[in-house]
């Protein structure tokens, strides 16, 4: 937020979506969240399964489960307050300015159309092709995502590709109206290894060549290391910390963060025991007042209770935690 | 850890079949396991790994006859129970027992924690009724639950405290050998180092013998003293830890460590990646399973590389071992 | 009751129609349980026959004496009111003696599967491929006149339903791993069958049951039409219909001139009907995994 | 308002479907109603009355006083009618009719209707009956299962069996044909004038040519009671009647006739005849309200429905039939009807009803008047005893027993020595599903009997027509209620059916019932058959009624009415309570 | 493909076999009086002496096994036996009768597919609203209805009052036609067959009068196909490709009408398929009620008189008709779901 505004692809600032179950209980699933994305930037959104990454990047779009409402804040893209669009106007923005890649290429794709006509579906959408025409970038799309023989798998059904083909063809659609904006919901978590390597290294590709931003998604620190520049971790609805990828892994300062990255296994060397945050994640129909990481935190005190406000701490890194100061004390002296 | 072999398995196969679509006819077989050998000895901890479908899960539920073996062999605690009756078996699970991939499916829903533990004793007829309880109490406290969860049911639950419960339920029997199969995978990253803890705890404690089954290589670093692993049914590098962190031979290897992301930035490996995707099971390439994907793949399309031992209690299936090796700029200091 | 099941009643409450199916339930249910107070019958007779109370079969539209009219001779108030209770135990005999037996057929060709599978199933085809009514005819005309007769051939000709189903379930319950589990700790198979399988494939059963328990009826009113079914003046909905059935076009000039005879019966009949699709519905959007979120 | 359609097609709507077409086969009013148009008879009845005949193919109806009926009643001569030409073209010839009846004779279908006139001319209740009385030999005796002699040496005798009773029987002397009677028949001219079925004309040759008994005394047992499928005859006709036959369409249930344009007499007015089987009320009163049918059978019961139809008129008759409950006094041990079979209470012994106390409470517990009033809605009649009104014998002076519960308690109270009053009694009584006044009738007797005393328990069960048959048959009914429509308007036609210890309805009554007939009543009823004197035989059938009448034989219900519903537009309709179906096709018109 | 048809094919005979053992052991029980019922068919026909004569004429009295046996004999003569209530031949009295049923099942399910697919995916839509309430009261209603009460409520409404839809299958005149040597039949369906010889008048007429059970049985059946729709169109709209589909950025109404219904009507087919084959076995009520003389109210009257014949026969045409038509639901299951692939 130091960055001049129209630097800015998209800010997001304090969005709030709320669920509601059966029982009427609010969920609220995500509750103030703000981070903007540059141009051409990737950011990483990490924290743990159910923390809302995922709500977050469906509130951009407004494709927020009939349960859920967007309850608060502004979704501002390209100096449009998207919120406040009507949904005509939504829709030409979905796919066309935003594109999503989700997490299970197996289910997001439907299973009684081929992938051809799938993608010609949202190139003719937006941009008013003819079908040839369309059907001659869709080949061109497959082709630029790596997948041999292009003409042949459009007539092909999903169930006949492979996972990682999938995956090429949803991003190959999600690409196919050349996007500013990506947003990729853990495009990897479903896949091997050794394909999930494959995949990243496609995205970074396209990523290059066709200058877009990109919200990239994931639990898994590791692919937030080697793809972003900027991190956001989120915990339990909230965003926590926000740092450039090096500062995040070298200075992180909320309790979190650090437990998280020093709880992973590491591949680089070996660890006699594994440092591990106590405790459990909070059960979203009731968290704790405050803090939400109270309970887990070792550094909880009785000022918890408050929801701090995010602090600046220099270089573009801000940390939602009333002892951040206390942490990078306590870190410097663990480190010596 | 003492030397005696406890568990030895000889080309052991377990085969599928395909039923296609809603006609059930059978298409093909799934080669899950394909000739398989190797040995575990008492004590030890031996790691599995390898990229999802290539037949971990069914090799350990095929060594416990939770599945029936297609054909060979296995030999555990110097009895081969491949060909036992079902009858016979029952006694011998007592020894060898499981810990299950996914905390969500292998509780039953509709029963209480409490009985779901003390099943098995109740089984093999341990203890009486009221040691039972006690020991059910014992365990839940032990994986560090509550002992008043008794009386709650699965659901009541998170997937790290399920995962404890069935580990508890594994343990109750005290055996010899226990089959880990995925048991952190499913879970988040701030429970997964607990469980892994807890293992490596009721390891020292107990002297059980594992066969950890992950493809997360780094927690099987965290944890193993060997590993094995395997592509498509077959195995293609077995070796110590160490060796197989640091010097791996097989190209597929290679690729796998290479292909981890490391949480730090600083870390830079050459990545090796590959191209194409994990060839089918049920038309597996010829010669050598990982050729197509393989960067470094010559003659290995015909022949059929097989596990041979490079150096003391190294195997590799490769006809070109070591040509394809780990590089990384700064990732090897801090080993 | 557990948390969960608590949420399950709560879930079931805040739903309108599963809300209505159940109040029309428990009316019905009161209905036949106090049917000896709400519609008292004459001592000393079989209080499931309706009494004549006319020699003449000429409809009688509803009076203070007859509230409901009277339909072939018979008072419909008494009829529909003692008529709930065949409902009822049609309903829940024919459910309840199916339903065990497609049990224990689909568990056992469904765990053990292979040839006994292939054979049970094929039993199943077999029962399949006759025709329900006719075979229900058939077998009814065999055993002879009465409602008993009419029980068992409707549980001969649809026990597959849910022997198919359970089978199914179990098929798939029969692949989770707590199975799995079980049988590692050296569980013997009936005790998986009893204690891990039923108890998680049941449900989709249940549901369907439930459905059936309100078809029934209507199968039987079918049974009627044609002649089979419960003895004349048996206190039964289909029955009293049929006596509707050869006034319905109502005399010249006045169409609507008989419609008690078709209202009362036909509306106890339908809300019954509905009553146990909209709790089955409820239950489905409950327990059905599928529509889970 | 409905107009008048197809102004020379008339539109019957039924609930039957025929049976089948071959005359000596058919047995039902369904397959009669079709016959009787399109087969003709010797003589036949005029108009609406059953006593005055008519000749038909005859040119004069025999009596005694034309000659034409000598040697006391044994001898018939019957001249026939000349230029009359079959359906086909053929000509008419005498030897057609000798051929018509010694085929169905030879033919006598089992459950068929020939027993008549072999009862009529050889006094046997049937061919098998007749050939094993007069060979000494029975029918199974002397064949295979499949049909084939067992031995060559019957074929001799069957064909002189044929050569010395049938042939003669019936004979052709130029140009009349001649029936020899072993005894007198009163009602002989009456069974040859229902105007359909048994005593139909075919045309010989093209009988034979279709596979019909070929005429010779070799082989005619291969022509005895075929399959209902088997006879040639089963779907076409070859007949001389008014209409000819023109498709039975079986899918439908339909069956149309069209005029015969060189019909001999009187030609129709109707070109076409349509009756269609249609199962369901509604539906009938629908098309008929539609103008879609110009008239349609309706069960009394829809009275109301009808009789204020605009367009629609109902016309009212009776045919010669009843309605009765006999009893069984012997019931088959097997009866599940029974309650235990013990006089316990909880049952009824199996002689139960040989008591003529229990018979005659039952007849005195019968609301005979209100049934009458309410169930049949005025529509039929109360009769003394099996005879209907309108046939020789019938006297309503005789006496009957009134609708009186406090007679009924008495005669209960004396019944098995008091042991049924004190005891009570269980008993099913059993009727087949589809007739409503029947249902009605036994629930009447059982709420009555039921409010005399709590221990008395009668359940009525319907129940589908195989099994009502099959306890029939098996004698396990304890009482029967039945039903005759006559199939010749002669008293010998119900006396003999209900009272013989060999009647239809007699075997039914059990062995102490046949006992009690032998001595009481066989004899009575032989002798008033062979009587041809008709005030003499009304004075033998009103002595066997007051025998009846004693007796507490069995209870009449009632000799029903019927209703004829129709639209305005049909005239010269009319009913003559012999002929089968409601419809006089060959003078029936329709004029708005 | 084609072996597994083959192999479903095989079980066909073993099959039918299984049905008429089951079939003709149910009617051993009967008495060989009970049985004789198809030969007296009413109390007129009890007149004669020599009724009795007709079980040992007929064979009723045999061993089961015998009787058994002399069918299957005969049956693998081609000869199903006579039909005492067809009056026919066993084979021609289904033969004639089943095009009626054929056609009624075809026209009627048409609106029934077409209204429980489209009230059951609005129904979903609204799920739990007012409008899904009031669509799955509707539709239970007339589920719930015995067939027979509306089929006569049609009956009075539609033809009594309005004149439209008379009973049975054509005017008279309209017989006269269709019955006259010029006219051809082809399908043995009325309307086919007007429309095949260009009498568009006699097709209006068959229509007119297939009116009437075409509304009873879609009113009374379509329920079915409405609550399957709505679940299978729950499930869909929960999954992943929906959303995929929305945030390609396309209309709500191409992502409910292309992307999600395409996908429901998956188990609808098979539904769809087994309505058909029921519709061809069930439609007892409703053909007696406008006299529409098939082959269900054939097999019931066929079943209540106990004529063996028919009913064997019966029950082996419609095993065949029902195996056949489990077979074709199967077979197009993988025609419309590409994921199922016969191999
Ligand atoms: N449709 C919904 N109805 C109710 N609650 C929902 C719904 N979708 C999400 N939630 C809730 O919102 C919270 C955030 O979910 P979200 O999917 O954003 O998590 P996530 O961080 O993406 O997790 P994962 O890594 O597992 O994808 C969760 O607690 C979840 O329970
Ligand atoms: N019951 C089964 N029937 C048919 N095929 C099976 C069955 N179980 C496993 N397979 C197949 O066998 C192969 C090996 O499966 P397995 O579950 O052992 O893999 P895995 O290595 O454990 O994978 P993951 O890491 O996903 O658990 C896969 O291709 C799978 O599809
Ligand atoms: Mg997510
Ligand atoms: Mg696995």
């Amino acid at each position: 937020m130091t960055q001049p505004q129209h630097e800015n692809m998209l800010e997001v600032k304090d969005i709030k979506v709320y669920f509601y179950d059966d029982e009427g209980r609010e969920l609220k699933a995500v509750d103030g969240v703000s981070f903007s994305v540059r141009r051409g930037e990737t950011i990483a959104l990490v924290g743990e399964s159910g923390c809302g990454k995922s709500v977050t990047s469906m509130a951009l779009l407004q494709l927020v489960d009939s349960r859920g409402k967007i309850v608060g804040g502004k979704v501002i893209f390209e100096g449009q307050d998207l919120l406040l669009l009507p949904e005509a106007k939504m829709r030409t923005v979905r796919g066309k300015d935003i594109a999503v890649i989700f997490q299970e290429p197996a289910s997001a794709l439907n299973p009684v159309y081929t992938i051809g006509e799938q993608i010609i579906e949202a190139i003719i959408l937006h941009q008013k092709l003819s079908f040839r025409q369309a059907r001659e970038v869709a080949r061109e799309m497959l082709r630029l995502v790596g997948i041999p023989e292009p003409e042949k798998r459009l007539n092909e059904y999903p169930h006949e590709l492979s996972g990682g083909m999938k995956q090429r063809a949803m991003i190959a659609m999600a690409l196919s109206c050349r996007p500013k904006l990506l947003i990729a919901d853990e495009p990897t978590t479903s896949l091997d290894v050794t394909i999930q390597a494959q995949i990243l290294e496609l995205i970074r590709e396209l990523q290059k060549k066709l200058g877009m931003s990109v919200i990239l998604i994931t639990h898994d620190l590791g692919i937030v290391a080697d793809m972003s520049q900027r991190v956001v971790v989120m915990y339990a609805g909230k965003v926590v910390e926000e740092a450039d990828r090096t500062e995040i892994f070298k200075n992180p300062l909320h309790p979190y963060t650090i437990g998280l990255l020093r709880s992973i296994p590491r591949l680089d060397r070996e660890q006699t025991k594994l440092e591990t945050i106590p405790g459990v994640v909070p059960d979203p129909s009731s968290f704790p007042v405050g803090c939400r990481f109270r309970g887990r935190c070792l550094y909880e005190s009785p000022t918890c209770c408050e929801v701090p406000p995010p602090t600046l701490v220099g270089n573009n890194h801000l940390v939602n935690c009333h002892h951040w100061q206390e942490v990078r004390q306590g870190k410097e002296t663990a480190r010596f | 850890m003492s030397n005696s072999v406890i568990l030895k398995v000889e080309h052991l196969k377990k085969y599928f079949p395909i039923k296609a679509g809603v006609f059930r006819k059978i298409v093909g077989w799934v080669k899950a396991v394909d000739d398989v050998s190797f040995e575990v000895l008492e004590g030890e901890t031996l790691g599995i790994v390898g990229e999802s479908g290539c037949g971990k899960s069914t090799l350990g539920m095929t060594i416990l006859r939770l599945y029936e073996p297609t054909a060979g062999r296995v030999v555990f605690a110097g009895k081969e129970i491949s060909r036992l009756s079902s009858s016979a078996l029952r006694p011998i699970r007592k020894d060898m027992q499981m810990i299950f991939q996914d905390p969500f499916g292998s509780l039953n829903p509709r029963m209480r924690i409490g009985s779901i533990i003390e099943e098995g004793m109740s089984v093999h007829g341990l203890y009486s009724s009221t040691e039972r309880k006690e020991k059910v109490r014992e365990l839940l406290e032990k994986v560090g639950l509550s002992a008043d969860y008794v009386n709650r049911y699965p659901h009541e639950f998170s997937g790290g405290q399920r995962q404890r419960i069935g580990i508890a339920r594994a343990m109750a029997l005290s055996p010899r050998l226990i089959i880990a199969d995925e048991a952190v995978s499913s879970l988040d990253v701030s429970i997964r180092s607990q469980i892994l803890n807890l293992m490596k705890e009721l390891k020292r404690e107990y002297s059980f013998t594992y066969l950890f089954i992950s493809h997360d290589l780094a927690v099987v670093r965290q944890i193993c003293d060997r590993v094995l692993v395997m592509y498509l049914g077959r195995i293609v590098e077995i070796a110590d830890k160490k060796v197989i962190f640091s010097r791996p031979l097989h190209p597929y290897t290679v690729a796998l460590i290479s292909a981890v992301p490391v949480p730090d930035p600083d870390y830079v490996v050459d990545r090796v990646i590959l191209h194409g995707d994990v060839p089918s099971p049920i038309h597996p390439p010829s010669g050598c399973y990982f050729a197509p994907r393989c960067p470094v793949a010559e003659r290995c399309r015909k022949d059929e590389p097989p596990l041979v031992e490079v150096e003391n209690g190294h195997w590799v299936a490769c006809h070109l071992p070591g040509s394809l090796s780990l590089k990384r700029e700064n990732g090897d200091k801090k080993c | 009751m557990n948390r969960g099941s608590k949420r399950w009643f709560k879930k079931f409450f805040s739903n309108f129609s599963a809300v209505l199916g159940f109040v029309l339930l428990l009316f019905f249910l009161g209905v036949a349980l106090f049917a000896p107070y709400i519609a008292p019958p004459k001592p000393g007779r079989d209080a499931y026959m309706m009494p004549i109370v006319t020699w003449s079969s000429d409809p009688i539209p509803p009076s203070r004496e007859h509230p409901f009219g009277v339909a072939g001779k018979r008072d419909i108030f008494y009829g529909v009111v003692w008529g709930t209770r065949t409902a009822f135990r049609i309903g829940i005999i024919v459910t309840i003696s199916s339903t065990l037996i497609g049990l224990v057929i689909g568990s056992i060709a469904g765990y053990f599967g292979h040839l006994v599978d292939e054979l049970l199933m094929r039993v199943t085809d077999i029962f399949m491929a006759v025709p329900f009514l006719v075979a229900a005819l058939v077998l009814a005309t065999i055993l002879g006149a009465g409602l008993d007769k009419v029980i068992i051939a409707l549980i001969v000709f649809s026990w597959m339903y849910p022997a198919r189903l359970i089978r199914g379930n179990i098929l798939q319950v029969k692949e989770e791993q707590f199975v799995m589990a079980a049988k590692a700790l050296g569980v013997s198979d009936l005790v998986v069958i009893l204690r891990h399988v039923l108890p998680n494939s049941i449900f989709p059963v249940l549901i369907q049951a439930s459905m059936r328990m309100g078809s029934l009826v209507i199968t039987a009113a079918a049974l009627s039409f044609l002649g089979l079914g419960a003895p004349q003046g048996y206190a039964d909905w289909g029955a009293l219909l049929n006596y509707a059935r050869n006034w319905m076009l109502g005399s010249q000039g006045q169409a609507l001139q008989y419609w008690f005879m078709t209202v009362f019966p036909g509306l106890a009949m339908v809300l019954f009907v509905l009553a146990w699709n909209l709790v089955g519905d409820a239950l489905r959007d409950i327990f059905d995994p599928r529509l889970r979120v | 308002f409905a107009e008048m359609k197809n102004p020379d097609t008339y539109i019957y709507l039924t609930i039957s479907e025929p049976d089948t077409l071959d005359p000596h086969f058919a047995y039902d009013t369904a397959s009669g109603e079709i016959i009787n148009f399109v087969y003709e008879n010797l003589i036949a009845y005029r108009d609406e009355s059953v006593t005055e005949l008519v000749p038909r193919l005859s040119e004069a109806v025999p009596s005694a006083d034309n000659g034409l009926i000598k040697d006391d009643g044994k001898t018939y001569v019957f001249p026939i009618r000349k230029g009359v030409k079959f359906h086909n073209g053929r000509d008419l010839t005498p030897e057609d009719v000798e051929y018509s009846f010694e085929r169905g004779i030879l033919f006598d279908p089992y459950a068929g209707p020939m027993w008549m006139l072999i009862e009529a001319i050889f006094n046997y209740g049937s061919l098998e009956d007749f050939v094993a009385d007069k060979l000494g030999m029975s029918w199974e005796e002397m064949f295979n299962e499949d049909g084939s002699l067992k031995s060559e040496e019957y074929a001799e005798k069957l064909v002189s069996f044929y050569r010395q009773y049938i042939d003669p029987a019936i004979e052709v002397e130029e140009d009349d044909v001649v029936f020899h009677l072993v005894r007198p028949f009163a009602p002989f001219l009456s069974i040859l004038a229902q105007n359909s079925n048994w005593s139909a004309i075919l045309d010989k040759e093209t009988s034979i040519e279709m596979g019909l008994w070929d005429g010779k005394a070799e082989n005619w047992w291969k022509y005895h009671s075929l399959k209902k499928e088997e006879s040639p005859l089963y779907q076409q006709t070859i007949g001389t009647g008014p209409f000819k036959f023109l498709e039975w369409d079986r899918a439908q249930q339909k069956v149309t006739l069209v005029r015969n344009e060189e019909y001999w007499g009187e030609k129709p007015k109707l070109a076409k005849v349509i009756i269609w089987g249609i199962d369901e009320w509604s539906t009938r009163r629908a098309m008929l309200e539609a103008g879609d049918a110009d008239q349609i059978y309706a069960p009394l019961q829809y009275y109301d429905q009808v009789k204020t139809l605009p367009g629609v008129k109902v016309e009212e008759g009776a045919r010669i039939t009843i309605t009765a409950m006999h009893f069984n006094w012997t019931v088959n041990k097997e009866s599940k009807y029974i309650g235990s079979g013990q006089p316990d209470g909880e049952g009824i012994p199996l002689d139960f009803f040989s008591d003529v106390h229990v018979r005659k409470a039952f007849s005195y517990a019968f609301d005979y008047d209100t049934f009458i009033a309410e169930v049949l809605k005025g529509h039929g009649i109360r009769i003394p005893s099996v005879i209907p009104r309108g046939l020789l014998g019938y006297n309503e002076n005789l006496p009957m027993y009134p609708f009186d519960l406090e007679k009924a308690k008495e005669e209960f109270q004396k019944a098995w020595n008091g042991e049924v009053w004190e005891k009570g009694f269980k008993l099913t009584l059993l009727y087949n599903t589809g007739n409503e006044a029947r249902q009605t009738a036994c629930e009447m007797l059982k709420e009555n009997i039921e409010s005399l005393n709590p221990k008395f328990k009668i359940e009525v069960q319907g129940v589908q027509w195989p099994n009502y048959l099959d306890a029939y048959k098996q004698g396990q009914l304890p009482a029967f209620v039945i039903g005759w429509l006559a199939d010749y308007p002669d008293p010998h036609n119900f006396i003999f059916t209900y009272y013989h210890s060999d009647g239809v309805y007699g075997g039914p009554q059990g062995k102490l019932y046949a006992d009690f007939a032998q001595t009481h009543f066989n004899a009575l009823i032989e002798q008033a058959i062979a009587e041809t004197d008709p005030e003499k035989r009304a004075a033998l059938y009103e002595e066997i009624q007051k025998i009846a009448y004693e007796n507490a034989v069995g209870i009449t219900f009632y000799q029903p009415g019927e209703i004829f519903v129709m639209r305005d537009w049909v005239k010269g309709w009319y009913l003559n309570p012999m002929r089968p179906g409601e419809v006089n096709y060959d003078s029936i018109w329709k004029e708005e | 493909m084609v072996f597994y048809i083959l192999r479903r094919l095989l079980f066909l005979p073993l099959a039918l076999f299984g049905v008429s053992l089951l079939v003709f052991t149910m009617i051993g029980f009967l008495s060989p009086y009970q049985r004789l019922a198809t030969f007296i068919n009413s109390p007129e026909r009890l007149k004669s002496d020599n009724v009795d004569k007709l079980i040992s004429f007929y064979g009723l009295d045999d061993p089961i096994f015998i009787q058994y046996f002399r069918w299957m004999k005969n049956v693998f003569q081609g000869n199903l036996g006579w039909s005492y209530v067809g009056k026919a031949p066993v084979l021609e009295s289904i033969l004639i009768r089943f095009p009626y049923t054929l056609e009624l099942a075809i026209f009627s399910v048409i609106p029934i597919i077409f209204l429980g697919v489209s009230f059951g995916v609005l129904s979903a839509l609204h799920h739990n609203k007012f409008l899904d309430h009031i669509l799955r009261i509707f539709a239970v209603v007339g589920w719930s209805f015995p067939d027979f009460v509306f089929g006569l409520i049609v009956l009075m409404v539609f033809y009594s009052t309005l004149g439209w839809f008379p009973p049975g299958n054509l005017s008279i005149w309209a017989e006269e036609i269709v019955k006259s040597p010029a006219f051809r039949h082809i399908t043995g369906m009325l309307t086919f067959d007007s429309l095949l010889n260009g009498r568009l008048d006699v097709f209006w007429d068959a229509l007119r009068h297939l009116l009437g059970p075409v509304l009873t049985l879609t009113y009374v059946e379509f329920a079915f196909i409405l609550r399957i729709t709505r679940s299978s169109m729950l499930e869909v709209l929960r999954r992943d490709y929906v959303r995929t589909a929305r945030a390609k950025g396309l209309e709500e109404k191409a992502v409910i009408h292309k992307h999600a219904r395409r996908n429901a009507l998956v188990p609808v087919a098979t539904v769809s398929g087994q309505t058909i084959v029921g519709l061809l076995a069930g439609t007892v009520i409703v053909e007696t009620i406008f006299n529409r003389t098939g082959i269900g109210s054939f097999m019931a009257i066929a079943a209540q008189q106990l004529d063996y014949a028919s009913i064997m026969g019966g029950t082996l045409f419609f095993g065949l008709i029902l195996i056949l038509g489990n077979l074709c639901v199967d077979l197009s299951y993988a025609f419309i779901d590409p994921r199922v692939r016969l191999d």
